[in-house]
């Protein structure tokens, strides 16, 4: 089984992202399943940025340690990642660069130099350098030259001919010429491990690379999104960009906002309008949207927001993970209303969420917060063909009355907010004419006009919430990865599904029989599913990116139960598998001993 | 007859039936909670009779409001009514605009609300300029929490906020409204409804955002800018010879009137200038709560996923 | 033991309000124990409200039902109060008032109607039949007359005296005529029960009355407040309203802002400047001051918010009560960072709180929360002119730094963000040559600068984090009012003090004996502090003016303790000890049948 | 000599020792992360050198930013620095102000942060009228969330959230200011440090909220407006005949020159005006931050509850 991970680093500006993401394309139409993150600073150019690609023929669901091939554009990067290096792991470099072989050679690592600079300056500019050091990791892995050089044509396709030519000659004499210089002595070359999956090279279907937020903003689409307002914020920016760029294709409205609460208030004008509206944000923009949040609440609009967590607390760490939002969006706003959060794991479930959310929000008239964060939202992801299939998508408004259907009522009968057993109210949009009301953010009676009664506050209060239990039966329980009696559980939720998962091998390897519960729908909490899938546990940890291990805390709130350990990581960097795995086995050897 | 989404209003599919719209087909059950003798009720007057001259039924219509006394409008009228939140009604407001062009969308809010803690939503819709019509029931006082000064107070005005009197040179409306490029900027009396009406049926007439600042007496906490005081020092601009609201620069010059002579009437208005809604692509075909999900079709959908292999 | 309740009831607009202090502060000179609440309508005029006065000659701590005594200055009041009234109960109105005889012998009450405009019009203007009212209830009632037109002729000072005269003149005639007519017939005369305490009347020092809401801007201002920016919002303007009137006394900047961002952010460039800063709001400001409060926990800024809530969600019920902000409170803003939260109990801890607020935000360098909310910020009470103590007010900045101390430092020596053992690093405001340095928003290194390095970043939040833990030390376990062997324990926390306690001798009468515990200090929870007092309890019920039971789940998230059930009140009207006693009957009945 | 709470500064106590201060004395460890030729280092040392010529030490000035490339101005200097919200930074600098008027208050943030999402703070500030220094890193960009057009975007400027170019008629800082009542208005081009710099000088020098909007290149993200745009297009009202910046009709018409001629330069200034901190009554004895709490006392006290009883 072939597992190896790459590393391309060098500063802001040099292109780290774009060679990452050409490097990761040309690895999955080489036939490998490919997973990457991006790792970058909170400014426009300088200081150090890497990609890190992992390329395995199995399935895989997140990014892992060590590295088996070090592009570094920079000396500094040599230094950074040689203590993530495998033995073995080679570094192709400038030759300019003048790297300490000693420390390299303690870690059992091998220097490639190369002669990046002088090939892309023969051939185009200073600027492909990056293309060269492409192309030679790509011949030293043994990709496949055509499927990297399919990938070069379209990338600089935007640019002309001339540069796409530059650099495919590029591309391709690096390739050639680290294949002829160092074939046979990189010891973990791809050439000649597992034939590539297929040979697709070209656009036919076949398994895509596709990173969580795009893969949301696509299930948004998918499920019907007509109206999309924000206001810039990273990492969430991407889902707005690209709405933005395909609205004319989808018809959806878009409206780059003067601020967050704008941004908000416009897409519950729009869901109140009844149009399925989406704002994207992250932690900072969100918490200028609260008021609203509540407001979207009271008056029962549906409307979605992606909450993109970053590293907190206030601007932190702007382009890095974290999950420190959970408790802060389960109790937004003041005052109590149904909300439905949800905190997909993968990206297909990000995916999901995408159109899952606008048939929640309309179902139960209420704001749906759709919790992401940066790992997932920037990691590409493998993704079979059929994975994202049309036939999964469903869109359903839940009870909107339709135009023939408020014909029908006799003037005057229409009620916005009647009592219903369920706590759903049919809704009728703005502009018929049997369903003329107001609705008002003060408490309401069932027409919507304003009143203090207090049977009346009891009763709509009661119908608000019955809302939330009505929705809790389609709340999805806790998912289990791996066997059922596991002598040690992790706990997790939202994004870490992926590396929690990939621990289990890694525990099993060294004799640890564990298993994940991973929770992806919040909030209503899927209490019984919960404790039913919790009975079963025998000893169980909780594996956060967050400080406080707020899931750890809400399940006790929720259940009473409570967890032995909580793994934690806050420094903005995501868990790898084999740092949850790390801490999980120093958990069962404390256990052990005490 | 409306579609299947139920949202369709009479003027979408270009049939009018206006038989038998009066002010009365605005009216609903609730009593007004307003003091006796405020300007809003002026306001709501002057609303009913514009959407009565236009032609415009109570579900071709949306009306947003605020928090405030005057934002309360909603409640007290038949008519898709929105009471948001303090500051927000203009946000709002675009979103339904964006969502549903095919409805009349009217802003009504206070001072406080629009200049004060809105002012953000205020600049930059005037620069924006959708097609919504904003009337501000600007009665120089924060009513509803019981009188502390507003941003529009004149200098020197002694609430529980300013004991010494307000400090800061109060917002000038229409001129800031100028200064932000809107192209309709009027000012109104509550104590003449039916000028104040001809001014809101022009402002919902106007294509793009039209401000309508409203001198509405607050009878319980502005003890000042009563309607006596208004009634002395108003006097119209369509009476003035020679003034030309086409005319940027004189607009300027009359936006700055205030004292002892107070302009109202229409300052200024731009015909002419496309309305945001025009500039957004995906409303070319129409409302996009029309729009049919089918749109995003299978055969979209494979051609956004190849983008990916 | 004297213990009677008084309303008066009208239109807003009818001076209810202050015909409803008066009362009260003529009770309170009368030598009783007073504690009133009022009840009215977001609206100016119209609509029904009323003020609600027990008189008592025990210490009280709460309203209490049934009421004694109607003044009904409209013909709705007495139909609105009827279900509400005593046995024996007697109805003041005027005579033009043609009440339901019928309904009200049904209820045992009397009707005692007095010619209220006549006497008023007579001595002035219709206007004043509300102290024509005033003055027959305290005849028929039996306060001191001298204390009731002291009360009056200081009231209405600021009118002149022909205002005064006329008003004395008409409370006179309608007290006497009262007396006259009704004396005898009217079973809950205090005449001749208990002695009143004290004849004081005059301004010597002597029992104050006075609300929530004052009592802590008296104790902000004692503690040092010389900054406070706001955004009216009931009902927590009148704090500000407070400080406004005495900024020239105090030497106070108060600023009314343009909104609540801009009112929040203000307050902590005063706290960065070294001003003690309070920003005063209700939940929907809160709302809109959340990103700034992360910004406050980021930079190490000492605020002090007070949180007044009212009757959520949304607009909600503006100028009702509930306690539905607590988790809101406790997780808004985006990340993690050290805040403190504060909900006082009585009249006392909330003016304790004011000054302590700023003692706690100063010595950690972080928000401070304190959590009110309508009742307890509106209600007046009787407090021992003791009981506000000067001595006890203490002033403790906590670790900043003098000039003197600064002075000594090398140049570049200071660090804003040093790492020391409990995470407080001395603090030095600006200004001070030897202490020149920037914060930022962004994850910083000790000096301030932004850095994205993973040690500094561990060590920088564990850092912040530490603070809470060192400020945990001295947060206050549950106060525990009746037996420590009780049958029943309460749970509660912020308002509901006073009503949980009076309770008490209601449930005992009943044959259940009942203890309160009581929570004040809410964040850092007193974790050991909670279990030791739980480890007590037989059987618990929480008292909550919320839908959701926001604390009791918050007691099960910190400590796992479930309590049996959650009795609840959402709405907007505070809970009375009669009802709390039965829902607590109820659940006592309950667990015997199971 | 610093007051006991470590507040003071050398200009409290009138002696004030300029001796040694230089434009390094305002220089730290810390190398910007600004793209080489961005215009916020023209920006960066301006500011210093205004400083300088004003005899300001570090201490004696705080330097309020928002967030954005250039508001981390503050990490890159000496400087009583505070890098607050996104928007905020006025509102914050208020508080400073009113805290410690000692202190020399300046404000740097971009144009998403000062018109964008701060421009409620922004109008209100205007007419407020504090002693506030504002520079506003104007490039017509949301340059550090790479790429989306901005309040001051011209019309038809392309970028991520705007593909078919800006719709939105653009800010116009100048006139707005004007429009809400400032008392100093300027526009620098961070190409011009030096002139720069005397604007950012003549605006700290002036008394109450003065507003400097300065060009400011972006070269990664906008190739539209670049130093060689600006520079051709740009000429000093200062150099023009008889141009008054106390004139404000003049300054009205200047303020609205956009495109081929782009005027730098004082705009508008009107002197004399008091500054808001004069209206503050607890200000009187001096900068609150420096009262004693002894102020309120045990008598104080006793009188206030008095009120109660
Ligand atoms: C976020 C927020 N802050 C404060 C309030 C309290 N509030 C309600 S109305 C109002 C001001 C009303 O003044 P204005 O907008 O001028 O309306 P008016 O009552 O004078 O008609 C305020 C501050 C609120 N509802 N929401
Ligand atoms: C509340 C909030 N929303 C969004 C952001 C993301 N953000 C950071 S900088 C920025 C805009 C930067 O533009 P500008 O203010 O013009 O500064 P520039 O980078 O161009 O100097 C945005 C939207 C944020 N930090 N906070
Ligand atoms: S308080 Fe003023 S604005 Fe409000 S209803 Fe009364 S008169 Fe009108
Ligand atoms: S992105 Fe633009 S504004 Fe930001 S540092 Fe680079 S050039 Fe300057
Ligand atoms: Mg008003
Ligand atoms: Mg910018």
């Amino acid at each position: 089984m072939t597992d190896l991970s790459i590393t391309i680093g060098g500063d802001a500006g040099q292109g780290v992202e774009s060679s990452g993401s050409t490097f990761s394309l040309a690895s999955l139409r080489s036939g490998w399943n490919v997973f990457s993150i991006q790792d970058y600073r909170s400014r426009i150019r300088g200081g150090h940025n890497f990609y890190q690609i992992r390329v395995a023929s199995r399935e895989i669901r997140s990014h892992s340690d060590p590295v088996h091939l070090l592009l570094a554009l920079t000396k500094e990067s040599i230094d950074i990642h040689l203590a993530n290096l495998a033995p073995g792991a080679g570094i192709l470099h400038d030759d300019s660069l003048r790297p300490d072989e000693e420390a390299a050679r303690a870690h059992g690592a091998h220097f490639f130099p190369m002669p990046f600079t002088e090939i892309a300056t023969r051939h185009g500019n200073r600027v492909m350098t990056n293309t060269a050091a492409v192309g030679a990791g790509a011949g030293l892995l043994g990709l496949s030259l055509d499927a990297l050089k399919s990938v070069i044509a379209e990338r600089f396709s935007a640019k002309g001919d001339k540069v796409v030519e530059s650099n495919l000659a590029v591309a391709e004499e690096a390739y050639n010429l680290a294949l002829k210089r160092y074939q046979g002595t990189f010891q973990h070359s791809l050439n000649g491990r597992v034939p590539p999956r297929s040979e697709r090279r070209s656009r036919t279907p076949g398994p895509m690379l596709i990173s969580g937020n795009e893969a949301f903003a696509l299930g948004a689409a998918l499920g019907g999104c007509r109206f999309v307002s924000a206001y810039p914020m990273t990492p969430a920016t991407t889902i707005f960009e690209w709405l933005v760029k395909r609205e004319k294709q989808l018809g959806i409205v878009t409206k780059h906002a003067e601020d967050e609460i704008a941004a908000i208030c416009m897409a519950i004008g729009a869901g109140y309008a009844g149009a399925r509206a989406l704002v994207p944000t992250s932690g900072g923009g969100f918490s200028l949207m609260v008021e609203a949040l509540g407001m979207a609440g009271m008056v029962e609009v549906p409307v979605v927001i992606a909450e993109v967590q970053r590293g907190g607390p206030s601007t932190g760490l702007p382009t890095r993970t974290e999950q420190g939002d959970l408790l802060f969006a389960l109790h937004a706003s003041q005052g109590e209303f149904p909300r439905i959060v949800l905190a997909p794991g993968t990206h297909e479930e990000y995916f999901e969420a995408g159109w899952r959310a606008f048939n929640l929000a309309e179902k139960y008239q209420c704001p749906v917060i759709v919790l992401a964060d940066q790992f997932l939202a920037a990691s590409l992801s493998t993704i079979a063909w059929e994975a994202l299939s049309f036939q999964s998508v469903r869109r359903d408004r839940g009870q909107l009355l339709t135009g023939q259907e408020l014909d029908a009522f006799d003037n005057g009968e229409y009620r916005r907010f009647k009592l219903t057993p369920t706590g759903i109210s049919p809704r009728a949009l703005p502009g018929h004419p049997k369903a003329v009301y107001t609705v008002v953010t003060d408490e309401h009676d069932e027409e919507g006009h304003i009143t203090e009664a207090i049977d009346n506050r009891v009763a709509q209060m009661d119908k608000r919430m019955r809302k939330l239990e009505e929705a809790r039966k389609e709340m999805r329980g806790p998912k289990r990865y791996g066997p059922k009696d596991a002598e040690l559980t992790l706990i997790c939720w939202g994004s870490l599904a992926g590396p929690a998962v990939e621990s289990l091998p890694l525990l099993e390897a060294q004799g640890v029989r564990a298993n994940v519960l991973h929770f992806s729908d919040i909030w209503p909490f899927p209490v019984q599913e919960a404790e039913k899938a919790l009975q079963a546990v025998k000893r169980a940890v909780a594996v956060e990116q967050n400080y406080t291990g707020q899931f750890a805390r809400l399940l006790r709130m929720c259940t009473g139960f409570s967890v032995s350990r909580i793994i934690r990581k806050f420094d903005g960097r995501p868990f790898s598998p084999q740092q949850i795995a790390t801490a999980c086995l120093e958990e069962v050897a404390q256990h052990a001993r005490s | 007859m409306p579609g299947a989404d139920g949202t369709t209003s009479a003027s979408r599919n270009g049939r009018k039936d206006t038989q038998g719209l009066t002010v009365r087909s605005f009216a609903n059950h609730v009593k007004p909670t307003w003091c006796p003798g405020c300007g809003d009720f002026g306001v709501l007057t002057a609303l009913k009779q514009a959407l009565v001259q236009l032609e415009i039924w109570p579900h071709e219509a949306a009306v947003i409001s605020g928090i405030g006394c005057g934002s309360k409008i909603v409640d007290y009228m038949r008519i898709n009514g929105f009471m948001t939140l303090h500051g927000r009604p203009l946000a709002v407001a675009t979103g339904v605009k964006l969502a549903n062009p095919s409805l009349h969308v009217i802003v009504v809010n206070g001072d406080g609300d629009g200049y004060g803690i809105g002012g953000n939503h205020f600049m930059h819709t005037a620069r924006r300029n959708p097609d919504i019509t904003h009337i501000v029931e600007n009665n120089q006082i924060y009513a509803l929490t019981k009188g502390q000064y507003s941003p529009t107070s004149d200098r020197g005005f002694k609430t529980s906020t300013s004991p010494d009197g307000a400090a800061e040179l109060p917002v000038n409306p229409l001129l800031l409204a100028l200064a932000c490029g809107a192209t309709f900027v009027a000012r109104g009396f509550a104590g003449e409804p039916k000028h104040l009406a001809s001014l809101i049926a022009a402002g919902i007439r106007h294509k793009g955002y039209a401000l309508i600042d409203v001198l509405q007496p607050c009878v319980t906490f502005n003890k000042v800018n009563t309607y006596e005081w208004y009634a002395e020092r108003i006097y119209r601009v369509d009476e003035e010879t020679g003034y030309d609201p086409a005319d940027f620069d004189a607009a300027w010059r009359m936006a700055q009137q205030w004292g002892d002579r107070i302009p109202v009437g229409i300052i200024y208005q731009r015909e002419g200038i496309p309305s945001y809604e025009e500039f957004v692509p995906a409303l070319k075909e129409g409302p996009v709560v029309h729009q049919p999900f089918a749109k995003v079709d299978e055969a979209v959908f494979e051609r956004l996923k190849l983008e990916y292999t």
